[in-house]
């Protein structure tokens, strides 16, 4: 289980290589890569403000949970900070499990947990502005689901 | 003494990213009406706490929380990561 | 979009890389790679059987319905047949799409169809002989779903 | 004149990956009955439809569909890819 919290940028494609292979009792790997959108077509930048030290243990203590309650054999989370352009990664999650549901369904509660609950902001660096994301009510009704 | 923390629009409404403050408040909710007492700013950013969210020694946590043997508190709005 | 059916191993790093990026409307990338897993430890190679032909139509059929129904801004579908080894990787799926709910669906629709509408079929290749993976009931159930 | 594909552990019963057959067979039912009478691995092979599927040109079908301008027929037991 690798957790990481950084400015810099990942290799999405690097990090997938040979993710959670290798055993004999893998049978499925998931990945979610999140990127920063420009729905407005005026995004200049996305700058994401984080809580150090917090964050590390928030996504650690989600993480932690994700593994023991699907059986993971692999799990990273990398999340960055900073300022970022449209179409550049934000994050990642990687989850391994033998079974396809359990895979998919850890991978997905990560990143309702990362939305919802790592010290993350996100503040959208505009032509006419910029302004904080506002927290939307359908991500935290999506973890009454778990 | 005890650490405050504000990120995201807190901090940019307060002004300022931490400060060590004096105090004898026994809850968050005490502390916050305190430091809401204090000037404009605060008073702005603590508004209305039900948009924001506290976190004691960086475990999230609520404002009805006793503030005993805590030494750092961070006040941000809900979280929007991934 | 594509689709390819083939006997050769695939890279899945390199199939990530890049993948779905680079324009501004896509928010989230979703992959799930499968892999040969080894339940009896006796496992010498699993075994693919195929149906040339409406293999790929099948597969196509699929991916435009997953493509339609959750606008997805690009899709990938690899399948692989022959003889596979444990810990080598089968087949995999990717989607992107603006929002983390539909990439994930989009994935999840995907690898339920494929796993009992795209003519595969999968025999385990053991030291005490072989013998054909059933289909599961929970496989036909998962189709229910959608 | 119609193609007949099987796969899988049909495949393995009947012995072979296809064969060419004349039938005039109205529906795929009709067709699984002459292939069934006509030797025991192929009895043994259509015991039992509700653990086959079938296929008309390479689209999945069922036993009641007509068979008529069909060319290519398959049979094998349910799916098991991803």
């Amino acid at each position: 289980m690798r957790v990481r919290v950084q400015a810099e940028p990942f290799d999405y494609g690097a990090e997938c290589t040979g993710f959670g292979q290798g055993g004999r009792d893998v049978g499925a790997v998931v990945t979610f890569l999140g990127v920063v959108r420009d729905d407005s077509g005026t995004l200049a930048a996305m700058e994401i403000e984080h809580y150090p030290g917090m964050t590390e243990k928030a996504i650690t203590t989600i993480a932690e949970e994700a593994r023991g309650r699907w059986g993971l054999a692999d799990l990273l989370v990398i999340h960055r900070h900073g300022a970022l352009r449209p179409g550049e990664a934000i994050m990642m999650v990687a989850t391994a499990a033998r079974h396809r549901a359990a895979a998919f369904e850890a991978a997905e509660f990560l990143m309702d947990y990362l939305k919802s609950r790592a010290p993350f902001w996100k503040k959208e660096i505009g032509a006419d502005g910029d302004s904080w994301v506002a927290a939307k009510d359908e991500d935290e009704a999506a973890l009454t689901r778990w | 003494m005890i650490d405050i923390l504000y990120f995201a629009w807190v901090r940019e409404r307060i002004g300022l990213p931490r400060e060590r403050v004096e105090t004898a408040a026994e809850t968050v909710a005490d502390l916050v009406a305190e430091l809401a007492a204090r000037e404009e700013r605060y008073a702005v950013a603590f508004a209305d706490t039900s948009a924001l969210r506290v976190a004691l020694d960086q475990e999230l946590s609520e404002f009805s929380a006793p503030l005993s043997g805590v030494r750092e508190v961070a006040f941000f709005p809900p979280m929007t990561g991934g």
